[in-house]
């Protein structure tokens, strides 16, 4: 067992480590720093990693409650509530850079959120509303199951403690469903950063405006200049490697057994 | 080498040749997926070789190519994208088959009442355009309205810049602006309005269809090659509502 | 004053049923019961992590059956421990007054008095995962008690404990309800602590509290025989009874022996072997029953020895060693048992009740 | 607590369901029936299901030894190992194409790997390794926090019960990380089903070959065809309804609390 | 024969230190000790939870340190029970028969025996997290016997039950024993079950074995002040011993008394209450301690009662009710304790030891 699964490990380890070094040994080390002088794609790192980061606190901020409420409660419609908030993780990015575009274009409600200010399409906005759109059933997906791997019965002698019921909530479910939500922040942002599809249908890819580090790189790529784009993705992963060493860093330790 | 898992008559298209036949692999513009998928199925009957098509975007298209190797023929939209994948060594000689011909489209019924380029400088409209680097329908905007004098008019105008003819057709079609810059064989007449440009005024494109420089598959190109930009082959274009090259009404259109 | 009043409560096929139960300020109130009658789900139940189907919990006059668990004044130790296993001890015993948001400092005062009480002292920075069994009992004590609640439920809050450190755990408990007035509720298994910590007992079985009363009452007259032979009333003796002037003539396996009873009928007597006296001779006077047997067993319980007499009936006798010794007694020994007719009780038997068996 | 995270719910639920409803009816039932009807999209559904229930399956049986490594064993080199795995979920689909055709078209191990018959470039089979490569990190990731969040004592237990290591985990800890093990797979299936810019790269969009439904998408509309593309999509939603519901038929009553 | 071979374990502050165990055959092996003694730790590396730092275990002659515990065939029943709490009942008894691929029918069979026997029949179909502790107790012990391992380890195995259920099971487990020779290792903290159970006993403290021998001969001489204090050993009199003939005179607290030792100096002398006699009048024999004192505490204890006296140290006695009321005692009531020389056990107190304290 032991065995096996470090020898699955160090094979999966060495074919994406291969992969990668590839695509990073691809660019000359020129042509990348030719790249980070580039205003252009030093806004778009700035603008990828802002809103990135918008778009998981939001994510996390809504997720948290819909996948409890998923996870404990029973409510009437649940079960088609929890259907419908899984449905959208299907959806081609594509595709619900569409929907957003017809939600927000030609529905009155999409109308009525623009002319109170809430502007989305062809607006940065619209990247961190597209981003949210696309991950938040990924988060919720995966919060849900976290919280319903606990034990209610800690929630009940919190109570019991005196705590209400959010307070059980924040001091004992959500740090005992940790693992959980560092795995869900991570997959959200990494997503987030990586979004391309949706974000290029709502926001457009207005240079120096709406233009994300993908965005930039699938320009890039369809010029067809490889070289550029890999380039591009070099940094983003870079940046990702920054940020997941944090995160590692967070999640070193908790297992308290 | 063996391609097995690809189905039906296809065979390895690095081998010798031998029978059954060896497909062509084409790879070819998105947009032209329409004719040539039925130019594919004609070749086929007439010829008894298969013909696989490999579809996307220009730009992915000359990826490809550049990191595999792969593909006995190169058609992108436009000749835009034939010198990109020419500088790289890709390609090198083309024969043209038909026109992609720039024109305006509006929302249905013409709301903003534009009728030439020139309307699009109009303060307060709203404008989607191509990409300028990633699209030829956006470098082809950009000669245009410099041929104008009203590029930076029409900039203030711009709300988008997509990298794909794609987006725009939605936009378009989701009311998001009141006019784009399309090619006519992207117009869906159901939703929009579509206003020429004429031909002075225009920068048209032209598809562009030739043999890649590392096939080893020469003679069955060379023969695909032959049947799309013969009077046979321009024919299905036709049909699809394409201009077909050569012709008169864009005599001196440059390449 | 906790009252709780006709208490029903449902948990899948198990039910707890109509349970009244009065419990006064300060009183040290003892639960016992077979394994599975409800103790638990009782008490989690005045704790308000159940919701009882009918019935209300009142404290101090206020009905507390719908209020929220942390606006009931209540702690309670529970008998799965239930530490959080993401916080320290010290987080652990801290939990609470965090939630009542006393100062840093004197969180850490409170903390560290507790584990001093309890010996923990040293384990304040561990996880509870890393905690011996006693070690997490003491901790889920220090986190109830710390609160200093109006009313304390303890769920066999000693069962993980050796005796030397229950007993002092026991000390401090009873300290704690002397300084505070604290009522305490408290579920166990070990007679000892019902003997020297309980004001009142009740016994539950199957869902329903059977009696209610102080231990000694309670130990001498068992309400039937479910909970004479649940107390482990050494002798249990099926027999017919009628009267006798005031006292109930009984007879059972070819014997007659007399009760201070006035039931009558088809019954059974029960007798704690420590009121057998054994005597090489007869020993005769007016209040005592005197029967004649043989010695069938000797069993030593401890410190003590438990003989086993066949006297018409099976009946045992609890002596120290030295008398044990002193009476040179033997397996087939013939001597005398001696006991008071007051310390006979007699239960009548009802078509109901279950037969006794053992 | 209760009322708020309902309210939540609600919200998220309304403003999906609204989107979805929005993009499902956008498309008139005659073109969907006709989208249906068509070969090419039939042979893309079957496609998109084929592939991406065998990606799933290969993630599945890759991820779980992996995670479980990653969650369970020390060995040298873990944090790297760990960082490595999860550094491809940023990348953006496209650029993940691009390393794939750079390890398969350009390395001596890719070669050697097609002239061994595994040829993935413009294949199906290609289609499934791109759907694994990108795919893989996110079930390492979730399935790594699911397995680090149960106590290892019950696989002591179950050893002295007579298990061998494997049967351990594959009797207790497996299954009592069923809930992150589902969220998992869904995830994982959602966005192999869904997967778009990493098959385009390797796989190619040849029509009846490797033509799965979001390239028919595509390729709808790059050919001005968004009806059809809306079409796409709504069959793609309905596809995902029915497989989320055997999941969460599976998920349900699996609360043993 | 299992051989537990200077076994020392660590785990972050806390070792078990060189342990040495002979356990014969089909002995009933009970382990005793405080809270965090290392108990739990020592049977879970007999278990093969834990590595072992140094040392080994050997079973039959053959070496099991670095055998996987499943080719142990070592039973264990957990303290904190560790049933699976994705199986029902009946999924956690089979589990270890399934392991070894019993046929279905056989262990449904084994599963609705080991459900009978233990009276968790009606519950095979619960998932654990529904269960009383008492229920899941039972089911921890079922999982185990039911596969009859060549040793049991039992890790407090009735510490939630009731004392009729923990009878009737400690009744079953000397069946099981009797049947198939099973070596039994028990931990717990009730003497009660040491007197009924134990062939041996072993006392631990702060990881190491203090003592072993059997219960009679560890009750009576306990090899030092912590092993008799955690006995219970009711009377520890602290004080200065010196030769007399074949006796030791101890002096303490101003009285004499002689006990049958040879141990010289410091010293505390222990006696168990039930082996003083109390009595109105003095009661001379050569062999005797006779001490005249003052009751001062007279603490019903269950059904015996615990007699406080001051005899210059104090002293308690263990009586019968019946005894106590004979002699109408009460406080300040002067009485004469009596005590066989032999009955003393005295215990050097050596500098190392920790000072006595209650
Ligand atoms: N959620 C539940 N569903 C079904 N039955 C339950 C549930 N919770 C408890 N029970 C049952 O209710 C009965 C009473 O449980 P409870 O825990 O109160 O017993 P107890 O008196 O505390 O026993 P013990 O002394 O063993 O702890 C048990 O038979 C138990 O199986
Ligand atoms: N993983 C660990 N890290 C540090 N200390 C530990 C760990 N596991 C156990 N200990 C400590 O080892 C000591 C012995 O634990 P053990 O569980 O053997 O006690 P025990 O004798 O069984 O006590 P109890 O009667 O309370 O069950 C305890 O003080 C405990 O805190
Ligand atoms: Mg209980
Ligand atoms: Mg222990």
């Amino acid at each position: 067992m032991r065995r096996l699964s470090l020898a699955f490990t160090l094979f999966v380890f060495a074919i994406i480590s291969v992969t990668l070094a590839v695509l990073i040994l691809y660019s000359p080390p020129d042509i990348l720093l030719g790249s980070l002088a580039n205003p252009e794609i030093q806004f778009a790192i700035g603008l990828s990693i802002v809103t990135s980061v918008a778009s998981t606190l939001i994510c996390i901020i809504v997720a948290v409650p819909v996948a409890y409420a998923l996870a404990r409660y029973t409510f009437p419609g649940k079960q088609v509530a929890t259907l419908v908030l899984t449905l959208p993780l299907t959806l081609p990015p594509l595709v619900a850079g569409i929907a957003l575009l017809l939600f927000f274009g030609t529905t009155p409600w999409g109308r009525a959120l623009e002319s109170a200010g809430f502007a989305v399409i062809f607006t940065p906005l619209g990247i961190v509303v597209a981003q949210v759109f696309v991950n938040l059933p990924f988060m919720v997906r995966i919060l849900r199951s976290a919280f319903a791997s606990i034990n209610p019965r800690f929630e009940h002698v919190a109570k019991t403690l005196g705590c209400t019921e959010a307070g059980a909530f924040f001091q004992v479910t959500l740090p005992m469903a940790r693992h959980g939500l560092l795995a869900g922040t991570v997959v959200t942002w990494s997503k987030a950063m990586g979004e391309f599809g949706a974000v290029l249908m709502l926001a457009g890819a207005t240079t120096m405006k709406t233009e994300t580090l993908p965005i930039a790189l699938y320009l890039n790529i369809s010029t067809g200049d490889v070289d550029l784009a890999v380039a591009a993705a070099t940094i983003l992963i870079f940046i990702s490697l920054a940020a997941l060493c944090c995160v590692e860093y967070l999640d070193r330790d908790v297992n308290v057994f | 080498a063996g391609c097995t898992s690809s189905a039906g008559n296809t065979v390895p298209d690095v081998a010798p040749a031998t029978t059954p036949p060896q497909a062509v692999s084409v790879f070819c513009g998105a947009g032209l997926k329409a004719p040539m998928q039925e130019i594919g199925v004609a070749f086929g009957e007439k010829y008894g070789i298969p013909v696989e098509f490999n579809y996307g975007g220009g730009g992915t298209l000359v990826s490809q190519m550049n990191l595999t190797r792969k593909g006995d023929v190169f058609m992108p939209g436009s000749t835009v994208e034939w010198q990109a994948a020419k500088s790289q060594g890709l390609v090198n000689d083309y024969e043209l088959v038909a026109y992609h011909v720039p024109v305006i489209v509006v929302q249905k019924g013409n709301p903003k009442n534009i009728t030439s380029l020139t309307d699009l400088a109009r303060p307060g409209l709203k404008v989607a355009l191509g990409d300028t680097s990633a699209t030829a329908i956006g470098k082809a905007g950009v000669k245009m309205f410099k041929k104008l004098n009203i590029t930076d008019d029409v900039e203030k105008n711009v709300v988008t810049r997509t990298p794909t003819i794609n987006e725009l057709v939605v936009i378009m079609k989701t009311g998001q602006a009141d006019a784009a810059i399309v090619t006519l064989d992207n117009v869906d007449a159901g939703v929009m309005d579509t206003i020429t440009i004429p031909v002075s005024k225009n920068e048209i494109l032209v598809t562009p269809v030739g043999m890649t420089t590392y096939t080893t598959n020469t003679n069955t190109a060379a023969q695909f090659v032959a049947y799309v930009s013969s009077d046979e082959g321009k024919a299905f274009f036709a049909k699809h509502g394409f201009p077909v090259y050569p012709d008169p009404a864009y005599e001196n259109v440059r390449i | 004053m906790l009252s709780i009043e006709s208490l029903s409560i449902q948990l899948g096929e198990f039910s707890v049923q109509e349970v009244c139960l009065e419990i006064p300020d300060g009183e040290y109130f003892i639960i016992i019961g077979p394994t599975g009658a409800g103790k638990t789900v009782l008490l989690e139940t005045i704790a308000g992590i159940y919701r009882p189907e009918t019935g209300r919990i009142v404290l101090d006059g206020k009905d507390i059956t719908r209020l929220e668990p942390r606006d009931r004044n209540i702690g309670m130790v529970y008998q799965d421990y239930m530490l959080f296993p993401h916080l320290t001890v010290a987080g652990n015993i801290a939990f609470g007054l965090r939630q009542r948001l006393v100062s840093e400092r004197r969180q850490e005062d409170a903390v560290q008095e507790m584990g001093q009480l309890l010996g923990i002292a040293h384990l304040l920075d561990r996880y509870p995962i890393t905690l011996s069994g006693g070690e997490q009992q003491r901790v889920a004590l220090a986190r109830a008690l710390v609160l200093k609640p109006r009313v304390l439920l303890l769920d066999e809050p000693m069962s993980a404990l050796d005796s030397q450190t229950r007993e002092r755990i026991s000390r401090e408990l009873i300290a704690i309800r002397k300084a505070t007035g604290t009522t305490i509720v408290q579920i166990t298994h070990h007679f000892e602590e019902v003997h020297t910590l309980a004001d009142r007992i009740a016994i539950m079985q199957d869902g329903n509290v059977v009696q209610v009363g102080e231990p000694s009452e309670v130990f001498l007259h068992p309400a039937n025989t479910f909970a004479a032979e649940f107390l482990c009333i050494g002798n249990m003796i099926r027999g017919v009874s009628s009267r006798l002037g005031r006292l109930a003539r009984i007879e059972a396996g070819g014997q007659v022996f007399y009760a201070a009873s006035e039931v009558t009928g088809s019954v059974v007597a029960t007798l704690h072997p420590e009121d057998v006296i054994i005597s090489s001779e007869p020993f005769i006077s007016s209040a005592r029953n005197c029967l004649e047997g043989t010695v069938t067993g000797i069993v030593p319980v401890g410190s003590v020895v438990r003989i086993v007499l066949d006297v018409g009936f099976p009946l045992t006798a609890l002596l120290t060693r030295e008398s044990c010794h002193d009476l040179t007694l033997g397996p087939g020994r013939k001597v005398y048992a001696t006991f008071k007719a007051s310390a006979v009780h007699v239960i009548p038997v009802t078509a109901q009740e279950p037969e006794y068996r053992d």
